[in-house]
């Protein structure tokens, strides 16, 4: 195991990508097979890597102390297996979903572009490759909604490009300044004090990391993506690969960068963005009509809770926050690749369409249930564990404002939730879509591992939390005093999980009235809190975008660059155009006017001239 | 005797004077010509009238005879300007002559 | 035999109407061109020689007794020989073709020899007074030659300009006088050896007035200037290019600075009064060319912006200045008379002079526009062409001298003028081609021949002017910069 | 003396009265009067040559072809002269007169002169010998007067 | 050979060979066409020889003398060589390009001879090291473009050409200004001689307004939109990749490699440049033809280059170095894919085009790749430039210029992807054919350029590394 190894997980792919790309579309089997072997291949690395932990590879880059540094060490490896798992199964579920689609080769070239992008952020130990890599994202961000197709792919496209780009350039700014602080780009010599400037960089490169993980408010772009790109994507980008490395990040700043502590500011802000994304995310999200849309704003809202966890720097919490991001990536792709299930059977995703899908589509069906049970905090499923740890971390702060609001998260998460698989699965059986089959091994398989690694990641928390976790936060907390979370994982007769078990209760109650209010459609069970005196307004305002902050700064973008044209360049233009010429045109008149033909006339100046130079002489002369 | 130039100075300058003001006044082309020559008289008396301070009676009246061999050469020319261009415009009004302008 | 610098030309001239009766065309083109020919051979390969131990002072013997045909020739009126000669050359053979259709043209050379022989005259010339005489022999036969079209606007121009001339001319004869009458004496040397020994203030003053009136109206400085848009755009071409590119500047500039320099000596308030003329010439005149429809009178313009130019570097009085103010004397000649000349083609080839009714006419007349483009940015002080070397010294001589604020001006000057150049390039040449003008031809060989030549020596003085300036420039520099009382800083760069 | 200040104040008025009149003919008549008297001032300063080239080339010649240009121009002498201007300038040209008188008197013995340089030879010889590039000069502008008014009168052949 | 007949032949080559297309154009079109390309061809070459001594930190200094104070002085340094393998190769592809684009238009005798003259008076400024031939070849430059701007001949174009032809007169006989008061107090205009000098404030002033004017700076920029008009061939020229970069190239070898800036100066500049990119990025993101919003992408982008040099510091003036590479690839890429858009559709307002991407697959994405590079996304070239002149920025002190410089890269993002979904996203308006094959080639090889020079970042930024070590006498 040389140090070079360490680049191949990102050659590899992205040669795959270049190969996958070139291939002609005859050669679609071997697409296929080459496509997953490859990625087949990238999960054994990772394995291998995971194993192997520790390795480091530095080359001199641009100067300046600028090496192309990439580290393998627990947190990274565990990310990049986390990173190939996920791009296994999409692989897998992107063969078949994607097969007709107009530009699914360019598709899958892209998940691969993408995966060594994010195996390349993962592992920079430097901070220029690391936006390198970081930045990288944005191409096959971009690209990738606009196979969506749709006449608004463009648009939604440029949407998500703008938000994460401005994230990415806070990134920029604040790694600029961390450096400055820090006096190195190397990110494992990094460790500051969060106080002036480096509070300022800390802030920056937080909007980076959780703009990336889609945090509010950057996190407009995705309900629109989840309409306008496939849903592949949706599963693959903003359901696992960017919540990964942002809360990857997000964990490394707050962990490593800089000395957050407990309280601090930093932290409260930290905690604020998060308890803020959690309840308002799931407001919205209890809304939709669309499970696209609905799961979208779940995949905002979830991370709520990572960074929530992350804020309260306490180890529970931190700890909580990360478990959260590898299972909230299990299963919110596992509902998002559902969910294609279900639109690649009938074609659409709109709740009021769909209806008593569970019979025809029982694996389909197993699978969301899982995972919306895992996302709901259901116990004993992985969610329940990773959310306990947060909300413990929560209360632990002492500031119960926050755990309140997670709990308020947690309600609403389920009621959302029994709405759509009610809506979808069960019920009725909805007449305005044809008899459909099952889909595909290629597409249930992934749902169902995922689904799988729900279960085993919360009947078996110890796994992942002794393999994964706990190194991470080994030396953390008190000095010389040994992580250990596993303990009380499902422990259920604690204050902290009988709230959380009363959360979903009442939330289940909500349901069963909104069900039984809206005339017993399942679709409408939300309605109630829809059709609340000041929510209702509320509602219509952000459905008129008037919250969102891409529209509200494509104003400010727009109107600041009218100004700026309107208000300097046009001025100059003017003044270079007619002020200038204006003027010579007004001097030469005078003169050309004076030039009247009259030959005494210029006698007379003449004489005039020789008066004064006369006079100018015998003055000069003195 | 030896201060007599300053006299005829005083009348060249008076003469000079008066060709300037005709010259600015007037409006026949003939007149603004008469003008000129009244000028040149001048000019022709302050010639000899410094060559008369400077006992240098001789040189000055070499130059004045240069002066007015010069003088007829160009009244001659300006004539001849004079009578073209009363044949094109039949009219000797120097405020004619101010098509030219800007 | 430096005299025949002017002999030659009056002999010819003399002989040219009666052989003008044998062959109207052929001869008199051959003969006038001979003989300008001759001169410029004579200036560029002798002239150097003759000068190479210092100045020459010839005092000629004729029939065996010493006459008192005082020439001087130095490094300066070598120089300006030479620009003479060659500008003269040049408009002559534009003038074989041009000249055809107005007829006379043995009357036409010689009237033109005479000119030029007026103005060799002045140059050589070592006497207040005969500077006066040949001035006036130049004049006379520019007069005629600007009415030579005899229309009713070359007849207006040239009234007024008679009247203006003669005014000055006046005025410099009273100043010739005064000097006289002070010293007694009126070559160079002896009345500038008087004038230290006489203390004359206020009436050298007058008489340094008088003379800037008299010269300054010649050399058409703002405010004696309103003479030369009506003259120069009037008179056929090539006599336009002799009047803006020669004669301005021997009877004008030269002899203003032959007699304030030489042999007043430059006095800081002359040098005050000489660069305000220059600056407020060169602004005045920019704004005026600024405004102008008729091609020639925009020429006419720019002659009088570009003079104020000449008169600002000669008005610092540092060598550098000096040098830089004769360099752009000589490039406004070969630029100026360029442009007249291409003027010249274009009002042949249309008929009109008004750059509105032209367009596009590179494509009909590419050797006229591309040299037209040639001498608008030379004189606009383009580089690397070699009105903006010229200009270059005299704004480094400026800044040098302490007078950042004429430097400014001159600076956006050169500004305006491109603007106007511009403007004419737009018009006439550069743009789609006038429908009017599809039947256009390219000038005429003699014609075509006369700009091409002064379009490379405008493009060949740029590229060598370093050698341009060590072989001509420095030598006339040189004699200037004795004259001036308050030489300070050394030659050079 | 008197007699040559009065000889002075003639020219002055006929000079004055050449410019003033309104018949051309009678203006070139006093021209050619003050011409005249010029001719006598000179040649009372001992200045005989340029007296008599005076009264023979300006008053005569010039006179005559002023006269020939009056007779060729006949019709337009009713040229309307400014009738401001024969107010303002008299009155101008006194006040010309008495500045110039003041400034006489001002400059009398303050311009210092240099000693008189004592002239060798006669007229001829000073002419010949001193003056011989401006007879050149003479020659070159009775040329150009010559051609001028030659290519003045041309027969005009096609030009335009 | 070596490496002064290398250099003279760099720059008397295509000056010389400009001149002889005209000859060529008598004999036969096909033969110009392939004169052109030789020679352009040969001008890319020969400073890609210079490599190897740039890349050992070499400096030479060639003299010729002339009239004291006005010798003939080249500076061969890694900077020069820099700017001249870069602008000779942008430069060559254009030509290349022009075979197919203006292969239809009158006045190519004229239009090859002003570009190859153009390519020669840029290698001439760029190797000179004396401020007088600064300027000339400068003004050389300015005649060439004013000649191609107004290649069209229609009225309203020849008027938008003397308008740039007098601005950037204007701004270069101010700078000459301020060349004669440094001369004034360092009696030479022979800047290896001056390496050092503090330049009195004025100068200063004066000479950066001639810099301004030619880079296009707010607020002496408007004439570079308006020069639009001329044929996309001659914009990329332009604006892209040579023209705009006199300036800031000017800027380095006098004020970095040359003078010392007083520190007034180096207060005020981040801020006026800044200002004018986000003046321009505004103007950029209002205007709806399309070579306008990439003229003003091009102001905006300048100032970045401005801001890194002016910075003085390892990572700014490196990254701004290593800018004008890759805004040269990318943004001439831009401008002849709009190029081919505009050709097709005849048309330069993007509100009548759309769908375009279906035709024309190749622009598209070559316009994609150049638009990230401009943008600064990773992996292509522009991200790089991009982070080295902000990284600068903060570490120089500035992190609020750097804030809004950042901000700027948004503004960016948003008119380059308008441009983007109007022009081929969307449904299609006008759809029309790509252009010949060498227009095609040429985006294509631009953007594979722009990709490549991001992946293989080391190579140009050890060029880049040892230019900014070479020139900044502070530094070592």
């Amino acid at each position: 195991m040389t140090p070079k190894m360490l680049l191949l997980p990102i050659l590899l792919p992205a040669v795959l990508a270049v190969v996958l790309l070139l291939l002609p579309r005859a050669l679609r089997l071997l697409r296929d097979i080459l496509a997953v072997a490859g990625a087949g291949a990238l999960l054994y690395y990772a394995f291998v890597f995971f194993s192997v932990k520790d390795l480091r590879l530095a080359v001199p880059w641009l100067g300046m102390g600028i090496d192309f540094d990439l580290r393998l060490y627990h947190f990274s490896s565990f990310i990049l297996l986390a990173l190939a798992g996920f791009l296994l199964l999409i692989t897998i579920y992107t063969t078949v979903r994607m097969k007709d689609a107009p530009r699914g080769r360019e598709f899958m070239a892209y998940v691969f572009l993408t995966a060594a992008f994010a195996n390349g952020a993962a592992l920079a130990n430097n901070f220029v490759p690391l936006l390198f890599f970081w930045e990288g994202l944005l191409v096959t961000l971009y690209g990738m909604i606009t196979i969506g197709g749709r006449p608004t792919s463009g648009r939604t496209a440029v949407k998500a490009l703008l938000i994460s780009g401005f994230c990415d350039f806070c990134m920029i700014l604040g790694i600029g300044l961390l450096w400055s602080v820090a006096g190195t780009s190397t990110m494992s010599d990094i460790s500051v004090e969060p106080t002036g400037l480096a509070a300022v960089a800390f802030v920056l490169m937080m909007i980076g990391a959780a703009g990336k993980a889609g945090a509010m408010p950057f996190h407009t772009w995705i309900p629109d993506a989840a309409v306008d790109a496939p849903v592949t994507f949706m599963a693959f980008l903003p359901a696992a690969f960017e919540k990964l490395l942002g809360i990857y990040l997000l964990a490394r700043i707050s962990l490593d960068f800089f000395k957050i502590r407990p309280g601090s500011g930093l932290s409260l802000l930290l905690m604020i963005v998060g308890a803020v994304t959690i309840v308002l995310a799931v407001l919205m999200a209890l809304v939709q009509k669309d499970l696209k849309r609905l799961l979208s704003y779940h995949a905002v809202s979830q991370v709520g809770y990572m960074i929530l966890g992350i804020g309260t720097a306490i180890p529970v919490g931190i700890a909580g926050g990360i478990f959260h991001m590898i299972n909230h990536a299990m299963y919110k792709s596992g509902l998002f690749l559902s969910a294609g299930s279900v639109e690649h059977r009938t074609g659409t995703t709109e709740l009021k369409k769909l209806g008593g899908l569970g019979r025809e589509m029982p694996l389909t069906a197993l699978g969301f249930t899982v995972c919306a049970l895992a996302i709901s905090g259901v116990w004993p499923l992985n969610g329940f564990v990773s959310k306990e740890m947060v909300f413990h971390g929560a209360v632990e702060t002492g500031s119960t404002i926050f755990a309140i609001a997670a709990w308020v998260g947690a309600i609403f998460t389920f009621a959302s939730f029994l709405k759509a698989g009610h809506s979808v699965f069960f019920g009725e059986r909805s007449k305005e879509v044809p008899a459909v089959k099952e889909s595909q091994p290629a597409i249930v398989l992934p749902i169902l591992v995922l689904a799988g690694l729900c279960v085993l990641f919360g009947v078996y928390n110890k796994l992942p939390l002794t393999l994964f976790i706990q190194p991470i936060l080994q030396g953390r907390g008190e000095a010389g005093a040994h992580v250990d979370f596993t303990a009380h994982a499902l422990a259920v007769f604690n204050p902290v999980a009988l709230i959380s078990i009363g959360c979903l209760v009442l939330a289940f109650l909500l349901h069963a009235y909104g069900f039984r209010k809206g005339g017993r459609k399942a679709y409408l069970a939300s309605e109630p809190i829809h059709n609340l005196p000041g929510m209702h307004q509320a509602y219509d305002l952000a459905e008129k975008r008037v919250f969102d902050p891409y529209d509200q700064g494509l104003k400010v973008i727009r109107g600041l660059s009218l100004g700026l044209f309107k208000g300097i360049d046009r001025p100059i233009d003017f003044f270079f155009e007619k002020i200038v010429t204006f003027t010579g045109a007004k001097f030469t008149g005078i003169l050309k006017k004076a030039h009247n033909g009259h030959y005494a006339n210029y006698l007379a100046w003449c004489l005039a001239g020789l008066i004064i130079l006369a006079g100018l002489i015998g003055l000069l002369a003195q | 005797m030896s201060n007599t130039w300053y006299l005829y100075l005083f009348f060249a300058a008076a003469l000079i004077g008066a060709g300037v003001l005709g010259l600015l006044g007037k409006r026949n082309l003939i007149k603004l010509f008469i003008a000129i020559e009244v000028l040149g008289k001048g000019i022709s008396l302050i010639l000899m009238g410094t060559g008369l301070a400077k006992a240098s009676l001789l040189t000055a009246q070499a130059l004045v005879i240069t002066y007015i061999v010069i003088e007829v050469s160009l009244v001659a020319t300006a004539l001849a300007l004079i009578i073209n261009v009363y044949r094109q415009t039949k009219s000797l009004d120097v405020r004619g002559l101010s098509k030219l302008k800007g | 035999m430096i005299i025949l610098f002017i002999v030659l030309p009056l002999i010819v001239a003399g002989l040219l109407p009666i052989i003008g009766k044998v062959s109207r065309r052929v001869l008199p083109d051959a003969l006038a061109n001979a003989t300008l020919l001759a001169l410029l051979v004579y200036a560029v390969v002798a002239g150097r020689g003759l000068i190479a131990d210092g100045p020459v002072l010839q005092q000629l013997s004729w029939l065996g007794e010493a006459v008192n045909v005082r020439l001087a020739l130095d490094g300066f009126s070598l120089f300006m020989l030479m620009a003479v000669s060659l500008v003269g050359l040049a408009a002559g053979l534009f003038s074989i073709d041009y000249m055809e259709h107005y007829g006379a043209k043995a009357n036409f050379y010689a009237l033109y020899l005479v000119m030029i022989a007026g103005m060799n005259g002045l140059i050589l010339a070592t006497d207040l007074f005969s500077v006066y005489v040949f001035l006036e022999v130049a004049a006379i036969a520019s007069y005629a030659l600007v009415a030579f079209g005899l229309g009713r606007d070359e007849l207006e121009a040239a009234f007024k300009y008679l009247m203006l001339s003669v005014v000055a001319s006046a005025f410099l004869v009273v100043g010739i006088a005064v000097i006289f009458g002070l010293t007694g004496q009126l070559d160079f040397a002896a009345v500038a050896a008087g004038l230290k020994e006489v203390n004359a203030g206020p009436v050298l003053g007058l008489v340094t007035a008088f003379f800037l009136l008299g010269f300054g109206l010649k050399a058409a400085l703002v405010p004696f200037h309103a003479w030369l848009p009506d003259a120069h755009p009037s008179a056929p071409a090539p006599i336009s290019a002799v009047l803006s590119g020669l004669l301005i500047k021997v009877s004008g500039v030269y002899a203003l600075t032959r007699i304030f320099i030489n042999v007043f000596g430059l006095t800081p308030a002359l040098s005050a009064v000489l660069m305000a003329l220059g600056a407020v010439s060169i602004v005045v005149a920019a704004l005026l060319a600024l405004g102008q429809k008729d091609m020639k009178r925009m020429l006419a313009y720019s002659s009088i912006s570009q003079v104020g130019y000449i008169v600002l570097g000669l008005g610092i009085g540092t060598p550098l200045g000096i040098a830089g103010g004769l360099f752009h004397l000589f490039n406004h000649a070969l630029a100026k008379g360029l442009l007249f000349l291409t003027s010249g083609s274009v009002q042949q080839a249309t008929g009109t002079r008004d750059m509105d009714e032209m367009g596009g006419l590179a494509k009909r007349m590419p050797v006229t526009a591309v040299t037209n483009l040639i001498g608008s940015l030379s004189i606009a002080g383009v580089p690397p062409l070699n009105g903006f070397w010229s200009k270059l010294i005299i704004i480094v001589a400026l800044v040098q001298a302490g007078h950042p604020v004429y430097a400014v001006i001159a600076v956006l000057a050169s500004v305006l003028t491109l603007w106007y150049y511009l403007l004419m390039q737009r018009k006439a040449f550069f743009g789609k081609l006038n429908e009017k003008w599809a039947a256009v031809k390219e000038a005429p060989f003699w014609m075509t021949a006369a700009v091409v030549l002064l379009a490379l020596l405008c493009v060949g003085v740029g590229i060598l002017f370093s050698s341009t300036v060590t072989t001509w420039i420095q030598p006339a520099a040189d004699i200037l910069a004795d004259g001036v009382h308050a030489a300070t800083g050394s030659w050079g760069f | 003396m008197i007699l040559q200040t009065a000889l002075l104040i003639g020219l002055v008025i006929f000079s004055v009265l050449a410019i003033v009149l309104r018949d051309l003919l009678k203006s070139a008549i006093s021209l050619a009067v003050a011409s005249l008297l010029l001719g006598i001032i000179f040649f009372r300063m001992k200045a005989p040559y340029a007296g008599a080239f005076e009264i023979s080339v300006v008053a005569g010649l010039i006179t005559v072809l002023f006269v020939l240009t009056i007779a060729l121009t006949k019709s337009g002498d009713d040229v309307r002269e400014s009738k401001i201007a024969n107010w303002v300038f008299p009155l101008v040209f006194v006040a010309f007169i008495v500045i110039d008188a003041l400034v006489m008197k001002s400059l009398l013995g303050k311009v210092p002169a240099l000693p008189a340089a004592a002239e060798a030879g006669g007229f001829g010889d000073v002419l010949w010998r001193g003056r011989t590039l401006d007879l050149i000069g003479q020659i070159a502008a009775i040329l150009a007067g010559v051609f001028a008014v030659l290519a003045l009168f041309r027969k005009k052949d096609k030009h335009e | 050979m070596n490496v002064e007949t290398t250099v003279l032949l760099t720059i008397l080559v295509p000056i010389l060979g400009s001149f002889a297309v005209p000859l060529f154009g008598l004999a036969a079109k096909r033969a110009r066409s392939a004169w052109a390309v030789l020679v352009s061809g040969l001008t890319a070459v020969l400073p890609l020889t210079l490599l190897p001594f740039a890349l050992q930190g070499g400096e030479q200094v060639i003299r010729k003398p002339l009239v004291q104070g006005f010798d003939f002085i080249l500076v061969v340094d890694p900077l020069a060589v820099f700017m001249a393998a870069v602008s000779s190769f942008i430069g060559f592809l254009i030509v290349v390009y022009s075979l197919g684009y203006i292969r239809h238009e009158e006045n190519q005798n004229e239009y090859y001879l002003m570009v190859l003259l153009f390519i020669g008076s840029m290698m001439g400024l760029v190797f000179s090291g004396n401020l007088i031939f600064i300027y000339l070849f400068w003004e050389i430059i300015a005649i060439a473009c004013w000649r191609l701007i107004g290649f069209y001949r229609e009225p309203a174009h020849v008027r938008k050409a003397d308008k740039a032809f007098l601005l950037t007169f204007f701004g270069a006989v101010v700078m000459l200004l301020g060349f004669v008061q440094i001369y004034g107090v360092t009696n030479t205009f022979d800047i290896t001689a001056m390496r050092g000098t503090l330049v009195p404030g004025t100068a200063v002033l004066l000479i950066l307004f001639g810099l301004f004017s030619k880079s296009a700076t707010v607020p002496l920029h408007t004439w570079l939109p308006d020069a639009g008009v001329a044929p996309t061939t001659v914009t990329a020229l332009l604006h892209a990749a040579v023209l705009v970069k006199i300036g800031v190239y000017a800027f380095a070898r006098l004020f970095i490699y040359t003078f010392r800036l007083p520190d007034g100066w180096r207060e005020a500049l981040p801020i006026i440049v800044m200002i004018s990119s986000l003046v321009a990025a505004g103007a950029a993101a209002v205007e709806t033809d399309f070579k306008r919003i990439l003229a003003y992408s091009t102001v905006s982008q300048i100032g970045y280059i401005f801001l890194g040099f002016s910075m003085m510091n390892a990572a700014g003036v490196s990254g701004s170095v290593l800018f004008i590479l890759m805004h040269g690839l990318a943004k001439a890429g831009l401008f002849l894919c709009a190029g081919i858009v505009i050709h097709a559709v005849h048309t330069k307002d993007i509100r009548e085009m759309g769908g375009l991407i279906k035709t024309m697959p190749v622009t598209a994405v070559a316009f994609l790749v150049c638009s990230f590079s401009v943008i600064g996304i990773p992996p292509f070239g522009g991200f790089f430039s991009k982070f080295l002149v902000i990284l600068g920025t903060v570490q120089g002190g500035r992190p609020w210029v750097a804030a809004m410089a950042l901000f700027t890269a948004v503004l960016t993002m948003y008119y380059l992807f308008k441009v983007f979904s109007m022009v081929f996203l969307g449904e299609a308006k006008h759809p029309a054919p790509e252009g010949t094959k060498s227009m095609v080639y040429v985006v294509a090889a631009l953007a594979v350029l722009s990709l490549a020079a991001g992946l293989f970042i080391s190579y140009p930024m050890k060029l880049a590394n040892i230019a900014t070590t070479q020139m900044s006498w502070w530094l070592r």
